[in-house]
C-alpha cells in the first residue's frame, strides 16, 4: 500500500512538470511583454502552440536519418526524467534516490548530446552553427554547474538533493557567503544552459545570433512539440532546483499525509510563478551579449563555484 | 590450475605468433589466427572472471615458479585480484578485436606484417599483468612494445607511419628504462627480482621518492600521461584498427597496471604529496587531451588523444586514492581506487569499441579524415549505432558505463575535504572542475566527431558508397555496446568484482552493492549519494515509449519529405556542411588560442581577383616546442659537435692516444 | 714461428692437451693448405671443414677440460670464450663463401686476393684462438700483433684510397697499441720476475695470479695504465678507437664481421685478466673508475657519433664501439652482477653483432654500396634479409626477447648499486644509440622499395646457406640466450665474475 | 777510478744514452738522418743489452743483445733506407711542432716517467733507473710519432718506441728467449707488411704525407 502511495506521488510529480513546464513560458512572455509596455499572449498560449504544433504534418529534409526521427523521443524523456526526479512539491520521492544531483547533470547532458547530434544530422550550415555553439556553451556551463553541486552538496554532505534541500531548511545553515555565490552561480547556469537572454534570444530568428533556435531548425511538427516542450522542462527543472535548493520552505517532508502534500504542490505552483517573473524581469534588463562574450560569462559563474567551494573550507575551518 | 592454464594459453599465443609466419599470405591464415586469439582470449578472460569470484570468496593469489631468465632467480608469475582484474580487462577488450579481425582481417594489405606480432603482442600484455618478478615483468613489458611496435610499423610506405614508429619505439624504450630505474630502486639494487622480496622489504622513504617518479615517468610514458603522450596520437592511428583499439584500449591499462602495482603494491607506504601529483598530472592530461582532441580531424587521431584524456581520468583516481591512503581514509582510498579501476574496464570496452567502429569506417570508405566523411549513418547504421553508444559512454552520459566511473570520481572528490592538507582541500575541487570540464569537452568532441563521419550529407564518394562491413565484425561491436550498457545499469555487479581488488591495495572496499535495493549503486552510504541506472535507463525507456505513443495516439502521426529548411537558403553543396575544424572553432577560440597558439589566417583575395580564398589553421603543440624538439636538437648538436671535434687525422688521434696515456700516468703519479 | 714450435713440443707431451691444440691447430694447418688451393669452391669448404673442426674441438673442450700448463690453460673463462670464437670463425666462414664468390664475380678481387683472403682469415683465427688460450702473458700479446697484422692485410684488401687509408691508421694505431700492451706486460714481467722466480713462470697468467699479493704495486699500475690503453686500442675503447670504423668500412665483410665479433672482445678478455691480477694486488690503482671512464666515455660518444654515419658498416662499427663500452662499464663496476652481465655482454654482442654484419654484408653486395642514403626499402624488396637485420639491430638495441635485453638489464641493475647517476648516464647512452640505431633501420629496411621479382639465386648449396644460415643460427642463439641460459654457461661466469670481484 | 758504482754508472750511461738519442730523434728534419739515428739509437739499446749481460752473466741477454743488434740496428734501418732510396723520398720532413717545444715537452716527459716510477724505487735503485729511462724511451717515441706527418718518420718513432720498451728488459733476469725472438720476428713481419703498404701509398697518393690520405677517411665533418 505504501509502495503505491509513493509511486502515486512520483507519478504525480511526473505528471505536475510536464504540466507546469509551458505555463513557466507562458508567464515569462507575459511578464516581458508587460515590462515593456506590450499586452502579450495569455500565459496558456504555449499549450496551444504545443497542441498546434503536434497536430501538423511533420516535414523531414530528404536525407534526414532515424537518429533525427529518434532524437527528440530521447531528449524529451531524459529530460522529463531528470525533471521528474528534482523535489519540486514533496522530497524523497521514491526514485529520487536513483538520481542525485550530479546524475540530473548527467541526464541533461544526454538530453544536449542528442540534441546536438539531430542539429547536425541534415547537415545545413545553420545546425552546425547552433550545435557548435551550444556545445561551446555547455562545456563551460557544466564545470561551473558542477562547482555548485560542490559547494552544496559539501555543505549538505550529500548529493542527493532531497537531502540538500532537507538540510537547507534545518538551522543550523545561516547566512553563508558560500551559499550567496552558489545562488548566483546557479542562476547564471540557468540562464544560460536554457538559453535565455543574455546568451541566447529563444525569440530570436535572427542566423546568425540563434544558437538553440538553429539546432532544431530542421524540426516540425511533432517533432518540434517535444522539443519545444522539453526546453520548457528544462527550464521549470533549473527553476526548481533553485527554489528546492534556496527556497526549500514550504515542501513536504519524506511521508507526508495528503494535505500537506497538497499545500506543498500551492506553495511550489507560487514559488516557480515568482521565480518565472524574476527572470522575465531580469531578461528584459539586459541586453544579448555576442557569443564570445558568454565565455566571460560563464567563466565568471564558474569562479563564483570554485569561490564558494574554496570560501567553504574557510569559513568551516573557522 | 588456473595460473598455468593461463601460461599455456599465453604460450599458444606465442607459439601461434611462429606458426603463422611463414602461411601469413593464405587466405585462411588470418580467418584461423584471429579465430585461435579469440578463444585463447575468451579462456583468459574466464580464467579471469572465475579467480577474481575465488578471490572474493577469499581464495590464495597462486604463485608459479619457472626457471626461465635470469639465471638463479628464474621468472615468477602470480595471479591475485588486481592481476585478475586486469586479465579481465585485456581479454575482454582482446577477444573483441580478435572477433572483429575475424571478418576485416581480409582486407587486409599486408597481413603478412600483422598476422605473426598479433597475438605475441596480446601474449605480452598478458604476461605483463601475470608477471611476479621484475625481469619477468619488463621482458613482458618490452615484448608488448615491440610487437605493437612492428604492428605501428605494418603499413611502413607511409611515412607518417614510420615516424610514428620511430618517436613510439624510442618513447617505449624510455619508458621500459625508468622502469628498469624503478625496479633498480625498488629491489636492493638488484638483490632480490621477484616482487614477494620487494613487498617484503619496503624502501626507505628516499628511495620510494625516487622510484615513484621514476615509476611515474616510466608507465605515464606508455600510458600516455601529458607530457609524455607525444607518441600516442601518432602510433596509435598508424596501427591497423584493431590493433590500434587494443593499443589504446588496454596497451595504456597494462601501463596503468605498472603504475598500480608499483605505487599501491610494491611501494610501501605513501606520502600525501605523491597523490597530490599524480593528481595534478591526472588532472592536467584530462584537460589537455581532450583539449587535444577537439583540433583534430583525423578519426583515429581524435580517438586517441581521448585515450589521452581518459588516462588522465584514471590518473586522478589514482592519486586521489594515494592521498586518501596517504592520510589512513582507507574508505575513501577503496572509492577512489574503484572509480579509477572502473573507469580502466570502462575505457577498455568503449576505446577499443570506437576504434573498431572507426575501423569499420576505414575499411568502408578508405578515409579516417573527418573533413572527407559523412552521412556514413545511411549505409552503415549498425556501425553508427555502435559508434553512437561508444560516444555516450565516453562523454559519460548516464545510462552508459563512462558515467558510473565519472560519478564514483566526483564522489570520491567530494569527500575529499576531509582530507587535513590545505594543498589537497584546494587542488583537489579545481581537478573536480577539470574532471567535468574534459567531460563536457569530450561530449563536444564527440558530437563533432559523430557528426562530421556520420551523420550530415557525404562529403566524398567514399563516403556515399559506404557499406557495412563483415557480420563478425558488426558482432564484435555489438558484443562491446552491450558490455558498455551492461556495465552502466548493473555498476554494483563491477564493484563488487573489484572488491577484493581494492582490499588487497588499500585495505578497505565499497559497501557490498549486490544487496543494495533495486540494485542501486552507493558509494559510501545511501544517504550520501546513490545511482541506479537500470532505474534510469527504465524510466528513460518508458517515458520516451510514452511520449512517442502519446503523440502518435493523440496528434497527428503524418510525415512527408521535403528539402530541407535551411532558413530558406536553397539547397547547397556538401562542402557548405559544418566540418569538424569548424565545429570546433568556437572552442578553439576559447582554449586553444593561448595553449596551442592557435592562429586563423584568412587570405581573402581582392574583388574581381579569381582565385579561391584560402583559411590557413596553424596549431601548435607546446610540449613539441617545449620538451622534445630541445632534447633532439642537443643530440644532434652534441653529435654534430662530438663528430667534427673528433675527425682528426691519424696523427691527431695519435695525439689523443698520447694525451690519454700522459693524463692516466699523470693521475697515478699525483695518487701514488 | 719458432715460438710456436715451442709451444707445440710443450704441448705435445701433454695427452690430454690435444684437444687444446686443435682449435690453434686447425687454423694454422688450414692458413698453410689454402695458400696452396686455387679453386674458390674447394678453399671454401676446406675453410668451412677446418673452422668447424676446430669448433668441434671446442664442444669437447666445454666438457673435458684438460689441465693446462705454463703457455696454454683452459678455464672457466676462456672456455666459453673459445667456443665462441670458432663458433663464429665456422659461421663467419660460411657466410664468406657467399660473399667471396660474389665478390670475385663482380670483380672487385681477382683469385690470388681470395686465396689470400681465405689464408689471412685463417691466420687471424689461429691468433685470436691463441691469444684466448694462453696462459702465457706474452703468447697472448702475441695472439693479438699477429692478429692486428692479418686483419690490417685483409682491410687494405680492396686497394682503394679508403681502404689504404683505413689499413694505414689501423697499421699505425695498432701498432702504437700493442707497442704500449707490449710495455705492459714488460712490466708485469718486470714485478713478478724481481719477486718470484724468472722464467716461464714469471709470465704464466696462472703462476702471477697466485703471487700477485706480493707484486710491487707501483710497477703493476703504470703496467696497468699500459695494457689497458694497449689493449684498449684493440677493443675500440674511446679514444683509442680511431681506426675501427675505418677498419670495419673498408675490409670485406667477412672480416668486419670477426673484428667486431671476436678480435674486440678477445682484447676485452685480456683486459680482464690483467684486471685480476690487479685487483689480487694490495695497495694498487683501482681499476674500476678507469674502466668505468673509458667505458662510459665510450658508449656516449659512440651513441652520439652514430647519428652522423652516413655508411653502413660505419654505422655498426661505432655500435661495437658503443656495446665495448657497455662491458667495459660493467667490469670497471665490478661485483658478481656486474661482471656476469659484462661477461653475458660480451657473448651477446659478439653474436648479434657478427649476424648485423652478416645481413649487412649482403645487402652491400645487393645494393652495390655502402652508403645508407642508398640503402633503401630492403624489407620490401628482400623480406628475409630486411627482417633478419630488424631483429638483428633490435637485439643490440637492448630490445627482448634477445639476450642484450638481459645483460643490460642486469648492468643496469647493477650500476644502480653502485652510483645511480652512472646507470642514468648508461640509460642516456642506450637511449641515444637507440634513437639512431632505430633512425637508419627505418631508412634501411622500412621506407619504400620494390620487391624484386628476379632476384640472383644460387644453385649452389652451400652458397645459398651462405645466405641465410649464419644470419638465422645466431639470431635464434641470442633470443634462446634471452628466455633461457645453459646452467653450465652460467656457472662458469658466476665462478669468474666471484673472481673477478 | 772504476768505482763501487761503476756498473751502475754504466748502465746509466747508455740508458741515458738511449734517451739522448731519442731527442735528437725528436728534431731530426731528413728521412735519412732520421733512420741513421734509429740504428744509433738501437745501437745503444744493443749495448746496454749486452752490458747487462756481462753484468748478470746471462747468456740469454747476450742473444737479445745480439738480436737487438741485427734485427735493429742493421736489418731495419737498411730496409727503410733502401725503401727511401727506392721511392726517391729523401727529402726533408718538417716537424708540426717547433723544436723548442718539443724539447720542452720532452723534457716533462722525462720528468714525468720518473715520478711515475718513483715509488719504485725502493726496490732496486737500478731497476727505477731503467724503467724510468725506459718509459723515458717509450713517451718520447710517441711524442715523435705524432710531431710527424711522414707516415716513414711516424713508424721510425713506433720503432723508437719499441727500443724503449725492449729497454725495460735489461733490468730482468731471466726473460725466456723465446719472447725476444718473438717479438723481434713480428717486427720483421710488421715491417714486411708496412713496406708493402707504404709503396702502394706511394704509388697511389705519389706522396707519404699522411695528410694526404685524410680525405680519404670516411668521417663526416
Amino acid at each position: 500500500m505504501a509502495m503505491i502511495q509513493s509511486l502515486l506521488a512520483q507519478g504525480f510529480q511526473m505528471m505536475l512538470v510536464l504540466a507546469v513546464a509551458p505555463l513557466v513560458i507562458g508567464i515569462i512572455r507575459k511578464v516581458k511583454a508587460r515590462l515593456s509596455r506590450r499586452i502579450g499572449p495569455s500565459i496558456f498560449q504555449p499549450y496551444r502552440d504545443l497542441i498546434r504544433l503536434a497536430r501538423k504534418d511533420t516535414v523531414v529534409a530528404h536525407n534526414a536519418s532515424w537518429l533525427f526521427l529518434v532524437a527528440p523521443y530521447i531528449v524529451f524523456a531524459a529530460i522529463w526524467v531528470a525533471a521528474a526526479l528534482v523535489p519540486t512539491y514533496a522530497l524523497g520521492l521514491i526514485f529520487s534516490w536513483s538520481a542525485d544531483i550530479i546524475v540530473i547533470v548527467g541526464l541533461l547532458a544526454l538530453a544536449r548530446f542528442f540534441l546536438a547530434l539531430a542539429g547536425l544530422d541534415v547537415g545545413t550550415a545553420f545546425g552546425g552553427i547552433g550545435t557548435s555553439r551550444e556545445m561551446m556553451i555547455s562545456s563551460l556551463a557544466e564545470p561551473a554547474m558542477l562547482m555548485i553541486v560542490f559547494t552544496l552538496s559539501l555543505l549538505a554532505q550529500s548529493t542527493q538533493l532531497s537531502s540538500i534541500a532537507h538540510y537547507m531548511m534545518t538551522a543550523d545553515v545561516g547566512l553563508r557567503v558560500s551559499c550567496g555565490l552558489a545562488l548566483l552561480g546557479l542562476v547564471m547556469v540557468t540562464i544560460a544552459e536554457n538559453g535565455r537572454v543574455p546568451v541566447d534570444n529563444p525569440a530570436t530568428h535572427l542566423e546568425l545570433t540563434m544558437v538553440h533556435e538553429a539546432m532544431i531548425l530542421e524540426y516540425s511538427g511533432r517533432h518540434l512539440a517535444l522539443i519545444e516542450l522539453a526546453a520548457a522542462l528544462k527550464l521549470t527543472l533549473y527553476l526548481s532546483m533553485l527554489t528546492c535548493v534556496f527556497l526549500p520552505w514550504g515542501i513536504a517532508l519524506n511521508g507526508a499525509k495528503l494535505p500537506v502534500l497538497g499545500l506543498g504542490v500551492l506553495i511550489y505552483l507560487i514559488k516557480i510563478t515568482v521565480a518565472s517573473a524574476v527572470l522575465a524581469a531580469f531578461e528584459v534588463t539586459v541586453a544579448k551579449m555576442r557569443v564570445f562574450r558568454v565565455v566571460d560569462f560563464l567563466n565568471f559563474a564558474l569562479m563564483l563555484g570554485l569561490l564558494a567551494t574554496l570560501l567553504l573550507f574557510v569559513s568551516r575551518s573557522i | 590450475m588456473d595460473l598455468p592454464f593461463a601460461l599455456c594459453l599465453v604460450s599458444l599465443l606465442i607459439g601461434a605468433a611462429a606458426l603463422v609466419a611463414p602461411v601469413a599470405g593464405r587466405s585462411w591464415a588470418s580467418v584461423a589466427l584471429y579465430g585461435l586469439c579469440l578463444g585463447v582470449s575468451s579462456l583468459l578472460l574466464v580464467i579471469g572472471l572465475w579467480s577474481l569470484v575465488a578471490m572474493g570468496g577469499g581464495a590464495e593469489a597462486p604463485l608459479l615458479w619457472l626457471p626461465l631468465g635470469i639465471p638463479g632467480q628464474g621468472v615468477h608469475f602470480r595471479l591475485d585480484g588486481l592481476s585478475a582484474f586486469f586479465l579481465i580487462v585485456i581479454n575482454l577488450a582482446a577477444s573483441a578485436a580478435s572477433l572483429f579481425a575475424i571478418g576485416s582481417g581480409r582486407h587486409e594489405h599486408a597481413p603478412h606484417r600483422v598476422l605473426p606480432f598479433y597475438p605475441v603482442f596480446l601474449a605480452g600484455m598478458n604476461l605483463v599483468v601475470l608477471a611476479n618478478d621484475v625481469y619477468g615483468f619488463l621482458f613482458s613489458w618490452e615484448v608488448m612494445s615491440v610487437a605493437s611496435w612492428f604492428l605501428v610499423i605494418a603499413h611502413h610506405r607511409q611515412p607518417e607511419n614510420r615516424r610514428a614508429g620511430y618517436v613510439y619505439l624510442i618513447m617505449a624504450a624510455l619508458s621500459t628504462q625508468m622502469l628498469l630505474v624503478t625496479f633498480g630502486l625498488l629491489s636492493g639494487f638488484g638483490a632480490h627480482l621477484d616482487f614477494d622480496a620487494i613487498r617484503a622489504t619496503p624502501p626507505s622513504l628516499d628511495i620510494a621518492r625516487l622510484a615513484l617518479l621514476a615509476v611515474v615517468i616510466g608507465t605515464g610514458a606508455k600510458a600516455g600521461l601529458v607530457p609524455l603522450h607525444v607518441w600516442l596520437p601518432l602510433a596509435h592511428p598508424a596501427a591497423p584498427s584493431h590493433v590500434s583499439g587494443l593499443m589504446s584500449g588496454i596497451m595504456t591499462k597494462v601501463a596503468i597496471y605498472g603504475l598500480v602495482r608499483v605505487t599501491f603494491d610494491l611501494l610501501g607506504p605513501p606520502e600525501w604529496t605523491w597523490g597530490a601529483g599524480i593528481l595534478l598530472l591526472g588532472g592536467t592530461t584530462a584537460v589537455t587531451g581532450v583539449l587535444y582532441a577537439l583540433m583534430q580531424h583525423d578519426l583515429k587521431r581524435l580517438l586517441a588523444y581521448h585515450t589521452v584524456e581518459n588516462i588522465g581520468i584514471i590518473a586522478i583516481g589514482l592519486g586521489l586514492a594515494l592521498a586518501f591512503r596517504a592520510n589512513g581514509f582507507q574508505m575513501g582510498a577503496a572509492l577512489a581506487l574503484t572509480a579509477a579501476l572502473f573507469h580502466v574496464l570502462n575505457h577498455s570496452l568503449f576505446k577499443t569499441l570506437l576504434f573498431l567502429s572507426a575501423g569499420a569506417v576505414l575499411t568502408a570508405t578508405g578515409e579516417r579524415d573527418l573533413d572527407r566523411l559523412g552521412g556514413l549513418i545511411r549505409g552503415m547504421p549498425i556501425t553508427a549505432f555502435c559508434f553512437l553508444v561508444g560516444s555516450a559512454a565516453i562523454s559519460a552520459l548516464p545510462p552508459l558505463n563512462g558515467f558510473v566511473s565519472e560519478w564514483l570520481a566526483l564522489q570520491a572528490i567530494l569527500i575529499s575535504p576531509e582530507l587535513p592538507q590545505w594543498i589537497l582541500k584546494f587542488l583537489v575541487p579545481m581537478v573536480g572542475a577539470g574532471l567535468a570540464l574534459s567531460a563536457a569537452l569530450a561530449a563536444a568532441c564527440f558530437v563533432k566527431a559523430f557528426g562530421a563521419a556520420f551523420l550530415g550529407r557525404a562529403r566524398t564518394a567514399a563516403a556515399e558508397r559506404a557499406v557495412e562491413v563483415e557480420r563478425s565484425s558488426l558482432a564484435a561491436m555489438l558484443i562491446l555496446v552491450a558490455a558498455c550498457v551492461l556495465a552502466g545499469v548493473l555498476p554494483g555487479l563491477v564493484v563488487d568484482a573489484l572488491a577484493p581488488v581494492t582490499t588487497l591495495l588499500v585495505g578497505s572496499h565499497l559497501p557490498n552493492q549486490i544487496t543494495q535495493p533495486w540494485l542501486t549503486l552507493v558509494a559510501t552510504t545511501p544517504e550520501r549519494s546513490s545511482y541506479n541506472g537500470l532505474i534510469l535507463m527504465v524510466f528513460i525507456a518508458l517515458s520516451a515509449s510514452l511520449s512517442a505513443f502519446g503523440v502518435h495516439r493523440l496528434a497527428s502521426r503524418r510525415r512527408r519529405r521535403a528539402g530541407a529548411w535551411d532558413c530558406g537558403y536553397p539547397e547547397t553543396s556538401p562542402a557548405t556542411q559544418y566540418t569538424a575544424a569548424s565545429f570546433a572553432q568556437p572552442i578553439r577560440r576559447v582554449f586553444a588560442s593561448v595553449l596551442f597558439s592557435a592562429r586563423e589566417k584568412i587570405d581573402m583575395p581582392a574583388p574581381g581577383d579569381s582565385r579561391a580564398a584560402r583559411l590557413t589553421l596553424t596549431i601548435r603543440d607546446p610540449v613539441w616546442a617545449l620538451l622534445y624538439r630541445p632534447v633532439a636538437v642537443a643530440v644532434t648538436t652534441a653529435a654534430e659537435i662530438i663528430s667534427s671535434a673528433l675527425s682528426l687525422s691519424i696523427r691527431q688521434h695519435l695525439g689523443l692516444v698520447y694525451g690519454t696515456l700522459i693524463l692516466l700516468l699523470v693521475v697515478l703519479a699525483l695518487w701514488q | 714461428m719458432s715460438a710456436l714450435q715451442t709451444l707445440t713440443d710443450a704441448a705435445a707431451g701433454n695427452v690430454g692437451a690435444i684437444a687444446l691444440l686443435v682449435p690453434l691447430l686447425a687454423p694454422l694447418i688450414a692458413a698453410g693448405v689454402m695458400a696452396l688451393i686455387p679453386c674458390h669452391r674447394v678453399a671454401a669448404t676446406l675453410n668451412l671443414l677446418f673452422s668447424l673442426l676446430a669448433f668441434g674441438a671446442a664442444l669437447v673442450l666445454l666438457n673435458d677440460r684438460p689441465p693446462g700448463d705454463m703457455l696454454l690453460h683452459l678455464d672457466d673463462l676462456n672456455a666459453a670464450l673459445i667456443t665462441l670464437n670458432t663458433f663464429v670463425a665456422f659461421t663467419s666462414g660460411l657466410f664468406s663463401a657467399g660473399y667471396i664468390e660474389h665478390e670475385r664475380q663482380i670483380g672487385r678481387i681477382d683469385p690470388l686476393t681470395g686465396r689470400l683472403h681465405h689464408v689471412m682469415y685463417q691466420a687471424l683465427m689461429f691468433a685470436l684462438n691463441l691469444a684466448v688460450l694462453a696462459n702465457n702473458i706474452a703468447l697472448m700479446w702475441f695472439g693479438i700483433e699477429l692478429a692486428t697484422l692479418t686483419a690490417v692485410m685483409m682491410v687494405g684488401i680492396y686497394r682503394t684510397p679508403a681502404a689504404l687509408e683505413a689499413a694505414l691508421k689501423y697499421f699505425i694505431l695498432g701498432g702504437v697499441g700493442v707497442t704500449l700492451a707490449l710495455f705492459g706486460t714488460i712490466l708485469i714481467y718486470f714485478a713478478a720476475a724481481t719477486d718470484a722466480k724468472g722464467g716461464m713462470e714469471a709470465m704464466a697468467w696462472t703462476a702471477l695470479l697466485i703471487h700477485a699479493d706480493h707484486f710491487d704495486p707501483t710497477l703493476l699500475n703504470v703496467a696497468f695504465i699500459f695494457l689497458l690503453l694497449g689493449y684498449g686500442t684493440k677493443a675500440g675503447l674511446v679514444p683509442m678507437h680511431a681506426w675501427l670504423p675505418d677498419a670495419h668500412a673498408e675490409g670485406p665483410t667477412p672480416i668486419t664481421a670477426v673484428l667486431s665479433g671476436l678480435l674486440i672482445n678477445v682484447s676485452l678478455y685480456i683486459i680482464l685478466r690483467f684486471k685480476m691480477i690487479l685487483t689480487a694486488t694490495p695497495h694498487t690503482l683501482p681499476p674500476g673508475p678507469l674502466m668505468i671512464s673509458f667505458g662510459l666515455v665510450s658508449v656516449l660518444f659512440a651513441a652520439l657519433m652514430l647519428y652522423r654515419q652516413r655508411d653502413i658498416k660505419r654505422l655498426f662499427a661505432y655500435s661495437s664501439i658503443e656495446h665495448m663500452g657497455i662491458a667495459t662499464l660493467a667490469f670497471g663496476i665490478g661485483g658478481p652482477l656486474a661482471t656476469f652481465a659484462g661477461l653475458l655482454h660480451m657473448l651477446m654482442h659478439s653474436l648479434t653483432k657478427s649476424a648485423i654484419f652478416f645481413a649487412v654484408g649482403h645487402i652491400t653486395q645487393i645494393k652495390g654500396t655502402q652508403q645508407l642514403a642508398a640503402i633503401r626499402g630492403i624489407g620490401d624488396s628482400h623480406p628475409a634479409l630486411g627482417w633478419g637485420l630488424a631483429f638483428a639491430v633490435l637485439a643490440i638495441a637492448g630490445m627482448p626477447p634477445f639476450g642484450v635485453f638481459m645483460s643490460e638489464f642486469l648492468l643496469i641493475n647493477a650500476a644502480f648499486a653502485k652510483t645511480p647517476a652512472l646507470a642514468l648516464l648508461l640509460i642516456v647512452g642506450l637511449l641515444v644509440a637507440l634513437g639512431a640505431l632505430l633512425l637508419r633501420l627505418n631508412e634501411v629496411v622500412f621506407s619504400e622499395g620494390e620487391r624484386i621479382p628476379g632476384e640472383v639465386h644460387q644453385n649452389n648449396g652451400l652458397l645459398r646457406a651462405s645466405r641465410s644460415l649464419p644470419l638465422v643460427t645466431h639470431l635464434l642463439l641470442v633470443l634462446a640466450a634471452g628466455l633461457y641460459l645453459p646452467g653450465p654457461l652460467v656457472a662458469w661466469f658466476q665462478h669468474v665474475a666471484a673472481r673477478l670481484g | 777510478m772504476l768505482g763501487q758504482s761503476f756498473p751502475f754508472d754504466m748502465a746509466h750511461m747508455l740508458a741515458g744514452g738511449m734517451v739522448t738519442v731519442s731527442f735528437m730523434l725528436l728534431f731530426q728534419d731528413r728521412l735519412i738522418a732520421l733512420i741513421w739515428f734509429l740504428a744509433l739509437h738501437a745501437l745503444a739499446l744493443a749495448l746496454a743489452l749486452a752490458w747487462q749481460a756481462h753484468r748478470q752473466a746471462a747468456d740469454d741477454l747476450y742473444v737479445a743483445a745480439a738480436l737487438a743488434l741485427v734485427v735493429k740496428a742493421i736489418l731495419i734501418p737498411m730496409g727503410l733506407r733502401w725503401l727511401v732510396r727506392h721511392l726517391q723520398i729523401e727529402r726533408t720532413v718538417e716537424a708540426v711542432v717547433g723544436v723548442g717545444m718539443a724539447m720542452l715537452f720532452g723534457i716533462g716527459l722525462v720528468a714525468l716517467s720518473v715520478m711515475v716510477m718513483l715509488p719504485a724505487a725502493t726496490h732496486s735503485p737500478l731497476m727505477w733507473e731503467d724503467l724510468s729511462f725506459a718509459l723515458a724511451v717509450v713517451m718520447l717515441g710517441l711524442l715523435i710519432m705524432i710531431t710527424r706527418r711522414n707516415a716513414m718518420a711516424q713508424i721510425i718513432g713506433l720503432l723508437s718506441v719499441d727500443n724503449g720498451v725492449t729497454l725495460a728488459v735489461v733490468g730482468i733476469r731471466g726473460m725466456p728467449l723465446v719472447i725476444d725472438l718473438g717479438v723481434a720476428c713480428l717486427l720483421v713481419a710488421a715491417m714486411v707488411v708496412f713496406a708493402i703498404y707504404f709503396k702502394h701509398i706511394h704509388q697511389r697518393f705519389d706522396s707519404v704525407d699522411v695528410h694526404v690520405l685524410d680525405r680519404f677517411r670516411g668521417e663526416e665533418s
